[in-house]
């Protein structure tokens, strides 16, 4: 009568973080190490996960792991990968874990370099959608419409103005074999998209949505249902792009946008039309992922 | 010199009420100065926060090591931290809780302690949700009352700039400050 | 002029704001996040009028206030340790471009170990850069010194870029009453800004081009002299704004009951605020004692310093940070200039607090101590540069 | 915590598995689960992001020394037997 | 052994090269570039085992150093001024990680204005960042600085970066004939870099987390400690290199006929070299003068210094930049490391060549001059500090 | 008998520069300029354009022109828009003007910054596929296959091993309003492009492939002509995408790649297998930008 | 060239016009143009990266105190009509 | 110590000239130094190099200002750059040109002169094109006998090392070794 379980047993994050209530930071970080296992060297700057293994001596991770500075992800990673071919160690992952800000601003330069390099490492970007280690400031991946301590409702009105930041098609444009998004509410799904990852030669990129409660201003404990909704609000979608050929792994109802906004105090201020104009565009970029992924897929299937 | 330390959980405050405090003894021409302890907690984990009040220039820049005053906002920190340490011989120690003063008096160890029920001051003042009640205005109504560093009067002005729900703020600080009870029967 | 309680993040965006700065490109890291975030609310409720540009890192953040203020603008912004790290290049070329943004520092100790506390070697390590340095110790200083420092920096004969340091969480963080000078009278204070030369469409030049060897020595030492005459402009400033304010901060440097001392301790930020205290106990008990708090680091109150070993038989210098390899920076900055002066006073080197360790009154009291009594039996076994309070031994438990 | 300089390595290298760190003190809300209603499906195991339930024959094991009373084991719990319980009664 | 005509950009690929470096992650930037180029020469033509990442910045470059060598491998980078600058942040993490990694500088003017030629602030400006610093005079100094460096830097009791510094142009592209040691040689002088911490996947540890005050202060204190004992290792690693190949650089500074000399220029890099052949002429002269060039900057050579203190009647100190509010960087070190001292020296500070000015023999003649008449008179009307060959007529026009 | 002149004839940039014989990059400058006109502000970063203006106190340029450390031309253009609208003063052109290697590497983050933050100025990246200020050295923008100092032929064959990146797909993925591709071949195209590019109010982003004969191996005199060859073997494509839709701007009949090849002593090491595998990959890329082409009229012809 | 430190600005302002540059010493080959057979098309004028050639109703008017000799005119022009000369004969 | 200074265009390898020079003198037990001008220059540009040759060891750094020899590896640049400048009194002029030695040297206003068809001299050696000759190890060759400051055998040692038409080069030197003419009818 016990379930099988679905993902792996072994835990290589252990309790004792510093990690907030509910956080889905931490659950990314778990299911990654689940799928990566013991040969694996993490390389982490400056975000929240620079400080949830905890205060010297102390860590919750059970691998190897690199703190540095928050800019150089994509460069530290690339080290750790040549010291070990100069060493010749072999079998071991390389993986980058690293937050929205991390990636999508002050580390996407570096990160750049590494695909343009073609180094042989796995970059994650979990993806809470704003800075949460300094208090709540914009990132690039932050959404349009969100509050933040950096983009105010104020008397103005000065929530975020642009759209969420397109990582995955930035990665895709330099032409790195293994793109994929997953979320912490789908660790399956996640752990296979990661362990593929880590069957392919060259640059690898994931990117993790991860609710973070406080940050969203959101009871903690909706932190795996909220995943199920921005799925299916198109909010953010589950896909993967292996040599260019796109691949949605999840094609949800849709549901209205509103419902999803109204659970987090960041968006609660939205007036409806924003939230129209906002849905839109999520819609629009669904319909590109589903036609990107026919022409791909036809494109690759005639190249056969 | 007066000093007093506010004991909470990331989220729950600790920090606006060492505010509010200073803000009400600065309007009684004291010089003040309001500040977190200095860590990275988190949402959740128990936070520290200090006021000090003096009516000469408060020029010290140091942390608090030996407080008057010990506030705690909510009595479960009671097991996680300790809340006494540094606390000065005839120290007071104010208890989220409903509680009796003696008995937690005794529990603590201290010679004065002081209790209010500061979630259901707030929860009749609707500050918060159910799950997450807002206890800080309450509480430093009841600091007012049991120290007498602060007029009420002041605690009510400083908490009458608070941006949001100012007036049912102020209201649960004249609540706790009518229903906090102190050790020893006082 | 209100009071209001404001911590030292939250007086720096009012300095901004009373600055009337024009451009503001940011970038949030702790402990300066908030004021960033006080920018965007000042913004966001229509009581500031500036344009914030969300950069994606602090090189940018620098780069873009560089490039506003050839454009003409007045361009503010605000970072701390590692921030202002990444900023290296460009706090170099800003000096170069003599283009006078104004920087403020949470001064916060570098990494690894990840630290966010107090901790002055960010700052210190800008002091061959070429930027003005302001020291606060205080969150009316702050205010008041964001506005003097871009009247400083901007005044045609100068034309550099300016830091203002404040500690990590001891200012930062910290809620004090602090006078909120009005709008009309800071405006009277300080003129728009409005540089000679910038890119102009109706008047167009380069600006920044290579320059052969014979010249670029001869722009360097243009940019030596401002540098200089900062000193008197800084001085006559303070004085200015005390006429208005009566407040000053003691032009160069900030002297505290220095006048009949034998003893000094000179040293940065909070520290030597708490220190007055101690001071004033101590003169209670007759000790002949006094703190000189740096001010002003770059340029250097050469003037000051002499002033002071004229007068007294030590000075004691605390460093909130170490070179690694030739002692506290300030030690050095005190002992360079002392060098070559007539009668020397003694000076020892104390090096505390670094990382955010809480300097209390009793610690200041045992360095004037030790300073007396190695003045009389010169330096013991430490030398002349003491670690205070490390867990080796050498400091006495109970002075810890 | 080491308590002298020899025992501070050059720089901070972390060996100490962070059990050592309690942060049940965290928790407002404790879960107890209903182990009679548990159809032992390990979502609240799969989902815990404090690593504070351990699997076993009659359902969840809490680990309430680290166990910070976010609530999505209740939450995702399929059967609803898992309540959360303010810690102060 | 073997001699090759080499710049000192080719000098120190070859160093490289004997050392085994195992990792170069490096950025192009005149005048280092062929520094670069020569490495990518040497691996592509088999003579070179090394991985060479090809990184987009220098911020990179050196991020990508600490982490192979975190990693366990051999790590060696090169950049000059701007790069330099870019790194500063990662050299500050480098000195605090602990990481060895080993950097060559071409020396190079900081822009505005945009200058490609020599000038020390790029390194002066490093100054506070926990890094070593080796300074070098020629082409055979940099190719055996380079190994040298790499065993004093990863010796388990130091384990910091080093920074070795070359002239822009007056060595990075001026070919002279080296050295060049045989691999063998350099291998059993050199062993394998094995740190005792590594990342290894067979003993999993975290390197570099956040510490909280307490001990942040301790961590700071070993590093301080670990620079301190880098300077008797530089002595004897000098003494091993000069038993193997017969060439030492004085171990802490290079001292020229210091003896008995009772004029000292003291200063670093090529101007240095230039000043000895003077020095000669003026010995047949009859005249007691002497150079002391800056081998090593951190940790400074306060023995070596003070050791001249006591025997000279001035130290007249050569910058090749400028601290911009304090004086020449290298004036501030050298008077406040005798400061203190007993009998103290007069000294006097030269601003020479900054910016690629070319310092030929006639003004290290003048300012021997000047200093003897200084020492006798006093300071004339530039007072302690001189930009020797302005524009503005400062400087005699036949000196110049 | 005079035939009319097809650019502009008014002259910004003034004769007596430091550009190499033969520069493209000047004649980009030049085309850029012209179409711009007076009232622009260009902010230059290192790059062989940071010298070609002129020793102090000596510029060729007759524009307001600002140069900036490396990596900064993103941020630094965003800093005068700021200004500018600071000051009220409006109708003034913004242009970042980079080399590929300021902007495909070292600028590519202040970049990607300016474009998320949607400023408005317009990003010009000249492309002579390497640094050449420099001497010489790979960028993420040579192509793969070149020889350059740090990509040797050597004994093992280090020429660079990655292709061309791709830099307008970069910053197509960031949803910018304009993008286009010009060479200094076609100065008609190139200005018309920029002229549009400043109607546009956003972030634009233009790539101009500027022969650089230094860098190329290549007789100076073969400036001009090389561009066409660029073109047919379509090393290099003429497209511009408006709000997300492509448009091929020149298809010319395909020629041999080796031709264009061998011009340049960059790449006259290439064996003929290692020709095919790049032009097979040109082929391939043209083939996707006929393809998005397509799709993305097709798109916006069925959303009018 | 400034002679003096007062005539030197703060920082480098460029504000002299590049003519002043006489690049022409760079060049090796003069290009000379046969103005009879010019059919006045610009393309020389339009690629010059020199900015060398005027337009005349002649043809091309060349500023040899600034060509470099690079060859392009010559080699766009489409009736061939301009030669490159060595500048040494 | 013996100074040499370089003319010619950036691409024509003054700079190799310099250093070929350089290593000559080293063949024969001197110190020497090679170097650029330090300059920006690109392509086309005139640029300038240096060798410094001693019997004693060079320690000095600084450039050279008063040269004992002038080499001109295209004669075009004698009317774009002041090439004696600092010229000693009694210094040579190496020109590459087919012109006569006595009337360069009278044009240059020097009292010394010497001419190679140098350009010639690379053509017959099929080094570079017609249109770009290389003249760089020719031009050495005619100075080893011009100026008896290197032997020939140690310039053509020099060359021997260059990877690329070694030979070639090496034969270019001694033919122009050959044919070098000086002024006076020496
Ligand atoms: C150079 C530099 N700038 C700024 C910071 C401050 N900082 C640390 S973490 C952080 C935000 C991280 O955001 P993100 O990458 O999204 O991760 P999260 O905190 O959300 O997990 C910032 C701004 C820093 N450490 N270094
Ligand atoms: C921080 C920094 N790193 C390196 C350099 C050196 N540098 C100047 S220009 C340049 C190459 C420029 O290449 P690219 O952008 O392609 O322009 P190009 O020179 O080809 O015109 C380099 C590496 C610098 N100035 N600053
Ligand atoms: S989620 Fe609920 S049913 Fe499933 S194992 Fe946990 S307690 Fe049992
Ligand atoms: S190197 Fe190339 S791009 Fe640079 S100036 Fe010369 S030709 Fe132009
Ligand atoms: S040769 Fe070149 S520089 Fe001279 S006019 Fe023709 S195109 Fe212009
Ligand atoms: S290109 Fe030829 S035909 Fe056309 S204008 Fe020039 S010279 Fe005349």
């Amino acid at each position: 009568m016990m379930a099988k379980l679905t993902i792996p047993e072994e835990e290589l994050m252990s309790p004792g973080h510093m990690g907030c209530l509910g956080c889905g930071a931490t659950q990314a970080m778990r299911y990654v190490l689940k799928a990566a296992g013991k040969r694996t060297i993490l390389s982490i700057p400056a975000c929240c996960w620079a400080v949830m293994p905890g205060v010297w001596p102390n860590t919750c991770l059970q691998v190897p792991e690199l703190y540095t500075p928050f800019e150089t992800t994509g460069a530290s990673i690339s080290g750790i990968r040549a010291a070990l071919d100069a060493l010749g160690q072999e079998d071991i992952n390389v993986i980058g874990f690293a937050g929205d800000g991390g990636t999508a601003d002050i580390g996407i330069q570096a990160l750049s370099g590494t695909a343009d390099r073609e180094d042989d490492v796995l970059y994650i970007m979990y993806d809470n959608e704003a800075y949460m280690n300094t208090g709540i400031q914009r990132s690039g991946s932050t959404p349009l419409g969100t509050w933040t301590t950096t983009t105010p409702v104020g008397v103005k009105g000065d929530w975020e103005k642009s759209p969420k930041k397109n990582v995955t098609a930035i990665m895709a444009a330099h032409g790195i074999p293994y793109i994929a998004t997953a979320t912490t509410g789908y660790p399956e799904d996640l752990i296979r998209k990661v362990k593929k990852a880590l069957s392919i030669k060259g640059t690898k990129f994931i990117q993790i949505f991860s609710p973070c409660p406080t940050g969203w201003k959101m009871d903690p404990a909706l932190t795996v249902s909220i995943t199920k909704e921005a799925l299916s609000t198109r909010a953010f979608n589950l896909f993967e792009i292996e040599n260019g050929v796109y691949r949605i792994t999840m094609k949800p109802k849709k549901t209205p946008l509103k419902e999803y906004l109204m659970k987090q105090g960041r968006f609660r201020h939205m007036p409806d039309d924003l939230i129209a104009k906002v849905e839109a565009g999520l819609d629009t970029a669904y319909e590109n992922l589903l036609h990107l992924e026919e022409f791909t897929q036809k494109k690759a299937g005639s190249s056969q | 010199m007066i000093e007093i330390r506010f004991h909470g959980r990331g989220g729950q405050g600790a920090v606006v009420a060492s505010k509010i405090l200073a803000d009400a003894a600065f309007r009684e021409d004291n010089d003040v100065q309001a500040f977190p302890y200095f860590g990275v907690e988190r949402r959740g984990a128990p936070v520290t926060a200090f006021t000090k009040i003096d009516n000469k220039h408060i020029r010290n820049k140091a942390m608090i090591y030996q407080p008057d005053y010990v506030i705690i906002l909510e009595a479960s920190l009671i097991s996680a931290v300790n809340v006494t340490e540094g606390l000065k011989e005839n120290g007071l120690v104010l208890v989220n809780t409903r509680d009796d003063p003696d008995e937690v008096a005794e529990r603590l160890g201290v010679k004065r302690a002081a209790c209010i029920d500061a979630t259901q001051v707030a929860i009749d003042n609707k500050l918060g949700s159910k799950f997450q009640p807002i206890v800080n205005t309450a509480i430093v109504g009841a600091f007012a009352k049991v120290s007498g560093v602060v007029k009420k009067e002041s605690v009510v002005d400083a908490i009458l700039t608070l941006p949001r729900y100012a007036e049912r703020n102020a209201q649960a600080a004249r609540d706790a400050y009518d229903r906090v009870k102190v050790s020893g029967g006082a | 002029m209100v009071k209001e309680l404001l911590t030292g993040n939250k007086a720096t965006a009012y300095g901004a704001m009373l600055a009337r700065a024009q451009v503001i490109p940011a970038y949030p890291i702790t402990p300066q996040t908030t004021i960033v975030e006080r920018i965007a609310d000042l913004i966001s409720e229509g009581r500031m009028e500036a344009k914030f540009v969300k950069v994606e890192s602090e090189h940018s953040a620098m780069a873009a206030a560089v490039a506003a203020c050839n454009t003409g603008a007045r361009a503010f912004t605000a970072t701390s340790s590692h921030g202002l790290a990444l900023m290296h290049e460009v706090l170099m070329w800003a000096a170069g471009a003599r283009t006078p943004v104004v920087v403020v520092n949470v001064n916060r100790a570098m990494g690894p170990p990840w630290s966010v506390w107090a901790d002055h070697q960010d700052a210190m390590a800008e002091r061959d850069t070429g930027i003005i340095q302001f020291w606060c110790e205080n969150n009316q200083e702050i205010l008041d010194t964001v506005i003097m420092a871009h009247k400083v920096a901007e005044d045609p004969d100068i034309m550099l870029p300016a830091l203002i340091n404040q500690d990590a969480f001891f200012l930062s963080h910290t809620s004090e009453p602090v006078d909120v000078p009005d709008q009309e009278m800071v405006d009277r204070f300080l003129p728009p800004f409005n540089p000679k030369e910038k890119l102009d469409v109706d008047d167009p030049k380069g600006f920044g081009s290579l320059v052969m060897p014979p010249q670029y020595m001869e722009f360097r030492a243009k940019m030596a002299k401002s540098m200089d005459m900062a000193r008197d402009l800084i001085r006559k400033v303070d004085r200015e704004w005390e006429e208005l304010t009566g407040r000053s901060y003691g032009g160069m440097m900030d002297m505290y009951r220095c006048d009949d001392a034998e003893f000094i301790l000179f040293g940065a930020g909070t520290m030597m605020s708490t220190a007055k205290d101690v001071v004033d106990d101590m003169r209670n008990e007759g000790r002949k004692v006094g703190i000189a708090r740096l001010r002003i680091l770059r340029p250097f109150p050469f003037e000051e310093v002499r002033y002071l070993a004229d007068r007294v038989k030590a000075i004691g210098v605390m460093d909130r940070t170490y070179t690694f390899g030739q002692g506290g920076p300030l030690y050095n900055e005190v002992n360079a200039q002392l060098y070559n002066h007539t009668n020397p006073p003694f000076t020892k080197n104390y090096v505390i607090g670094v990382g955010g360790r809480d300097v209390i009154p009793r610690h200041i009291r045992s360095l004037f101590d030790d300073l007396e009594k190695v003045q009389e039996n010169g330096y013991g076994e430490e030398g002349e540069i003491h670690w205070w309070g490390l867990l080796d031994g050498s400091t006495p438990k109970e002075e810890m | 915590m080491p308590g002298t300089m020899d025992e501070i390595p050059i720089t901070p290298i972390n060996t100490v598995n962070s059990t050592v760190v309690k942060t049940g003190g965290w928790r407002a809300f404790r879960p107890i689960c209903d182990t009679e209603k548990c159809i032992k499906c390990w979502s609240c195991w799969k989902f815990c992001p404090d690593v504070s339930i351990a699997i076993s024959e009659n359902g969840p094991v809490y680990d309430y020394d680290h166990c910070k009373g976010c609530g999505i084991c209740a939450n995702v719990c399929p059967v609803k037997c898992i309540e959360m319980i303010p810690e102060n009664k």
